[in-house]
């Protein structure tokens, strides 16, 4: 990876004006050399500490901009009111937040397994993908309100019936991904495997499966969003309410009732669980494929 | 004990008082019913639930059993709790009539486009070009003195109020808007092989309702359970408005029995619809209603 | 053309290639019709100008690709004369480029094939040991083909080949990456297991010392078209034997290295005006 | 990529009992030769017309169990009365498509810009990638059900506001591919362009995003049906009805008046625009990038 | 260690490495903390087994990697003493393995660095024909890079280091995929190349007859940790001229070889013992 940034804010400390070492041999004698501040360096720290500064920063501008233009609460609450109303509204929130992250976290692993099973039977054969890949593009554009009544008919458990919606809406990302992703081994690689007369099995477990691994993880970071965004949709159109209602549940009643602070305190949630399931994605992608790939690897070429 | 899922129309709230009444009460329990309510939410389309063998009977809507008769749904109305249609209009405090909505932004859910708006544009000479969107969120409303919107009397009205913001209602049906609100509709099935079953339903509804606008207390208890968010302060102004609008015991009501509906009635509202073209001219519309079981049951208010 | 195959002679090769030729799918004509034949125990060796379509034979021969016309023909590995080879043997082919599998430690790419025909665990082991020993990376058992020179690389990726005791070997520039002393023993490892074992090897390089030292025969091709335009038989066909210990300094490889120096010339001479042309 | 289909195929007509050329020295002499039926090998032809089949049995299917079980056309019509809807409402269907189309185009194409933009703004330093990534997470799991109010308020023109809730769905997916796109160059040309000086504008145009479009497009595949699907859902939360109205309006409709074989005619346009739209862009794809990226080239290993 | 770097005396270093030392992120000392300074106008040889760690010396010098301790230091080429060469001009690296474009044809490849600096398309036409010419791949400037063969790509990669007309040229293993002829050409073009153009050459081979032909000094690598054990001046500095006609048949020539080959038997010696075993 291109690590200009990088670069270009150690080299500030030895000289002023030069790009990078290897660029050129115009400039007077240069230095490089290991002078770095250790917490500046480390990645972990910096993922979570800046993209949270920038969070502060707007958030006090929001604030800023909420009171200097006097907008008025029902409209647009400022996050110090959000807060508060998190702060009154939180165990009822917790409750819609936990019951929301139980349907995301179902569909979300239903979502896993079958679009991997697919990709599977997808590459085992050319003639499988051609026939049934068309259809699964119509998974990803038949819009779920639509559907969900139906669904809402066949399957009778509510709970049920919002997971395989949000599974609906889940599912298309890591087919397609896993399907790229076992289709994209080294060409190289696959001819070896077949000169050595592997099985379709072996070749699938030990070519096409790990090879396959970036791309199953960028599926998983694209769905895990669109899991929790199914489910909070689901809930939407399905209309559950009641004891074990969800956080769309709790969105849509406060807008009816112009409780907009506890609707922003419901969508922060939201957006919490979002980012946090995208990072815990993330995560698991470095973990899993550190050493070999890329995008789990600092470069040293 | 016969049972029967019965299910409503929307979140659980005054207008559905006399349902939820009448189970809390145990009036359905002496007539021999073990009555489960469902509740009804932004896009659950209950004539399918129905339909579908989902529920027994709907909290139902006169056009749409029109269209369904249209469509050879085997549905059929079996009273009608409110005499009046509860859709309006909320307007801010300097609209006298409703014919002063023509200099207006008036926001239309897209669903009511085939209900009311035809017959409010028809007869207050409006346009299509003045709508906007309605998306169930009164901050367009709040956010602009220049809009006025559709409203049901219970819920945006009393989001006003609490803003004390200075508004108006104007009930449809005051100014002639035909249909009934709040129907009982079930299946010709249903009716065909257990009348009596039905009968008895409409009979403890209506109970129900005499008994809601007395002493709503058990009725908003479970109310309550279903939809906690719903205030107290909420019901008891929704209550008040029904009780203001005299939307159960107007009209034919007083003589006849809380419920009751007539042919008259029936063919004004079919007549308004053909002649927007929501329905075809064919359409055996007596079909949509039998007077049968509201003649058998009266119930006073 | 016809042609009757040599099954009606006595020897039966290995592979043969009747006609066979290849033009990609851009147009190249990598390879005219050409006819070859690897009969068993032969160690051939194939040099040529760079682009002249020594790998683009290697692959039909181990049927990578298809031919374009002609075709390819395989033999029984159980009809080798030189008995000894289990029925079921396989063929190990080193690439021009070291195709390792990047997630997995140099001892697992090396154990792949022994995986694959579900080899015991333990002798997988040994046998993984003894090839990692063989290319002198016994030490780097556990790194990752990214942490590997690109020398070393190319070592994971004949020691891949080696382990599975293969009845055909063929090898595209395997030590081309290798510096000389390594080359060396290396060199000495491949003659010493060919003569041993009796497989049947066909090896591409660029140093006419290496083909020299290494084989029974040596083909040379040329470029535009791909062809085999020389045969040099160097030992009598079954006579695999190691070479003697000074042979690398004796008069006869010398002369063996001149000879193939001089086709080679020639080869890049009859493979066209384009073939570098030298600054004004 | 592995083609064991097609080796096994065109190798059974030569032998019938060996997997693959080079899988063993086992068998009798064994022949490869260029024999094959032409069209079974025409790609494009096959891309079609496989899954076209594949269809035709699934709705023959369909219709069957439709007719055989007697299921009542309000519920689940069979496909040739679908047909016939489509027929009889083609032009009022095929306006509603349009409006549709153009709304998902506008999308779309907004998407696609800011999200390259983005994705540019991001690999042009670390820090600005670090601070901003998780906000463009917020963008994919905030539901916009929840914020289409807003966006209503502040957005005046209907259209345009409809556009701008599509987009927000479209854009993530072309941020987080882009992005991943334009940092996978591989490491050593990175390397090349940084010693021979390049500026970040040349290390941009020449070196990224030539290397980025197969992750480019592999956003653009799954972001052109998540626009339509974008501007489905918009409609359905913020959408108008009227003359210009949408698809997702007519399915609202028909489902309403129970209308379901429209409903399901109103879906399938959907669902082919979205299929149409994915092929779209894999034709792109191949066109882009063919003769150099295996996503587009056949392997000639 | 305190050290004065060579600005007091009178020749100027191109680059200077200073106890630069390298370990990479898995813990392999790839380099032990070495001096290395090379001159205006020489040509350095830098040979040593497989891994040992040049090309990591190689990618230190170029500034491609940061030395994990110990500095690297690069001087102005407005002082190179050679004159000629204009101001701002660049180095050229031939990586190991061909670094190319998948997407951008033969001649787009080449003609990369030059599009980098701006130089004007009839100039640069002519230039790429010029390089490609060089490397005997005119017929191929429209081909894409996988079209092409592994020597192919390497030579599209040794035309884009050379169509910049580098003042330093480093170069690792260039020419290890080419078959003799095609390298002896080359190494004629290149050893003329950096006689005429005065440039400073750091040129990674396994073959020690390249290094003695091409070379100015040979610096010679042994591994584990990866150091510079030897190094040899073949010509005194500054006295580069094409090599006389013969050269390559000269009795110096076959004396430098040897010496070369007996330096890199001793490195191969002192790397450890786990620097391939034997086969028992
Ligand atoms: N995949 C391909 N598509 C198109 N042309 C190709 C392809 N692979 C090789 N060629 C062409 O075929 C010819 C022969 O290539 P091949 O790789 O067989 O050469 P080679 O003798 O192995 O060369 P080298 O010694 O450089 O490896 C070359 O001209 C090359 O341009
Ligand atoms: N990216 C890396 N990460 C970890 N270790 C590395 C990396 N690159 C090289 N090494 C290690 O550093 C040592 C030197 O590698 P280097 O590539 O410099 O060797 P080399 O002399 O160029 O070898 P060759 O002649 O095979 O190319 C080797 O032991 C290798 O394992
Ligand atoms: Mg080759
Ligand atoms: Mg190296």
């Amino acid at each position: 990876m291109l690590a200009h940034g990088a670069r270009a804010s150690t080299h500030a400390a030895t000289s002023s004006s030069v790009p990078s070492p290897a660029s050129s041999l115009a400039p007077p004698p240069r230095v490089t050399a290991r002078r770095r501040t250790p917490w500046v360096q480390n990645e972990r720290f910096l993922r979570v500490a800046v993209p949270a500064m920038v969070g502060v920063l707007l958030l006090g501008l929001w604030e800023c901009l909420v009171r200097a233009f006097n907008v008025p609460e029902y409209l647009v609450p400022g996050p110090l009111r959000i807060a508060q109303a998190l702060h009154d509204d939180f165990g009822l929130l917790m409750k819609a937040l936990w019951t929301t992250l139980c349907i995301t976290a179902g569909a979300f692993f239903v979502a896993t397994v079958i679009g991997t099973l697919v990709a599977f039977a997808f590459v085992q054969s050319r003639w499988v993908e051609l026939s049934f890949f068309p259809y699964a593009v119509l998974l990803q554009v038949t819009p779920i309100a639509a559907i969900a009544p139906l669904i809402i008919i066949w399957v009778k458990q509510p709970t049920a019936a919002l997971v395989v919606c949000a599974t609906l809406i889940a599912l298309f990302p890591i087919i397609a991904n896993t399907t790229l992703g076992l289709r994209s081994v080294s060409p190289g690689l696959a001819a070896f495997f077949r000169m050595q007369g592997a099985s379709r099995w072996q070749t699938l477990v030990r070519l096409q499966i790990p090879g396959a691994l970036p791309y199953w993880f960028a599926g998983l970071r694209i769905s895990s969003g669109l899991s929790l965004v199914g489910a909070v949709v689901a809930e939407f159109v399905a209309g559950t309410g009641g004891q074990g209602a969800g956080l769309a549940y709790e969105i849509l009643q406060a807008g009816y009732q112009l409780n907009i602070p506890r609707m922003f305190a419901a969508l922060g949630l939201i957006s919490a669980a979002g980012v946090a399931l995208f990072w815990l994605m993330l995560g698991l992608n470095q973990w899993a494929l550190r050493g070999w790939h890329d995008s789990a690897t600092p470069q040293e070429h | 004990q016969d049972k029967l899922t019965f299910l409503t129309s929307w979140y659980a709230q005054a207008e559905h008082g006399g349902f939820y009444q009448a189970l809390a009460t145990g009036l359905y329990k002496q007539a021999g019913l073990d009555v489960t309510i469902k509740m009804g939410g932004p896009q659950v389309n209950g004539m399918q639930l129905l339909t579908a063998g989902q529920a027994d009977l709907i909290i139902g809507y006169d056009f749409q059993v029109l269209s369904g008769v249209e469509k050879g749904l085997p549905v059929v109305t079996v009273a009608a709790s409110f005499q009046k249609d509860l859709q309006g209009m909320l307007t801010h405090g300097d609209v006298k009539s409703l014919a002063d909505v023509k200099s207006k932004t008036i926001l239309v859910a897209g669903n009511n486009r085939t209900s009311w708006w035809p017959w409010l544009k028809s007869k207050y000479d409006l346009t299509d070009a003045q709508t906007r969107p309605y998306t169930f969120n009164l901050q367009p409303f709040f956010a602009d003195t220049n809009v006025v919107q559709q409203a049901y009397p219970s819920s945006e009205p009393f989001q006003a109020l609490k803003k004390g913001l200075p508004h108006k209602f104007f009930l449809f049906a005051d100014e002639g808007y035909p249909p009934y609100g709040t129907s009982i509709v079930t299946t010709q099935g249903l009716l065909k092989a257990k009348p009596d079953v039905v009968k008895r339903f409409v009979d403890a509804s209506m109970k129900g309702w005499v008994s809601y606008l007395k002493n709503p207390a058990p009725g908003n208890a479970l109310i309550k359970q279903d939809n906690p968010n719903m205030s107290d302060e909420q019901i008891a102004f929704g209550i008040s408005q029904l009780k203001a609008l005299k939307v159960l015991d107007s009209g034919d009501a007083a003589t006849q029995g809380v419920g009751t509906m007539t042919a008259a009635r029936w063919k004004a509202t079919r007549d308004y619809m053909v002649k927007e073209e929501l329905l075809k001219p064919d359409t055996p519309w007596q079909q949509a209603f039998t007077l049968d079981i509201v003649k058998q049951v009266k119930v006073l208010p | 053309m016809s042609r009757t195959t040599p099954r009606t002679t006595g020897a039966m090769p290995v592979v043969e290639a009747l006609s066979a030729c290849k033009t990609y799918g851009n147009g190249t004509h990598a390879l005219a019709p050409t006819d070859f034949t690897l009969q068993p125990g032969e160690f051939v060796s194939l040099i040529g100008p760079s682009g002249c379509g020594k790998s683009t034979l290697l692959k039909l021969v181990a049927g990578l690709i298809e031919p374009s016309d002609g075709r390819l023909q395989w033999w029984r590995s159980g009809q080798l004369p030189r008995g000894a080879a289990p029925a079921g043997k396989r063929l190990a082919f080193v690439f021009q480029e070291a195709t390792l599998m990047p997630w997995a430690s140099v001892e697992a790419n090396v154990r792949l094939p022994l995986d694959l025909q579900h080899v015991p665990r333990d002798e997988a082991a040994e046998r993984v040991g003894r090839a990692l020993a063989q290319v002198g990376l016994s030490r780097y058992a556990r790194h990752k083909p990214r942490e590997l020179s690109g020398g070393m690389q190319m070592r994971v990726s004949i020691a891949r080949a080696l382990v599975t005791d293969p009845d055909l070997l063929l090898m595209d520039e395997p030590f081309g990456a290798l510096d000389e002393i390594t080359r060396n023993r290396l060199d000495d490892e491949l003659r010493q297991l060919w003569a041993e074992r009796g497989l049947s090897v066909m090896f591409v390089t660029h140093s006419v010392y290496e083909a020299a030292f290494l084989s029974s025969r040596v083909v040379v091709m040329a470029a535009r078209p791909g062809r085999i335009v020389h045969e040099l038989t160097l030992d009598a066909p079954g006579m695999a034997e190691a070479r003697p210990a000074g042979y690398r300094s004796s008069a006869t490889f010398a002369h063996t290295c001149q000879q193939l120096s001089d086709l080679l010339l020639q080869a890049s001479l009859v493979s066209g005006t384009d073939q570098l042309e030298m600054a004004p």
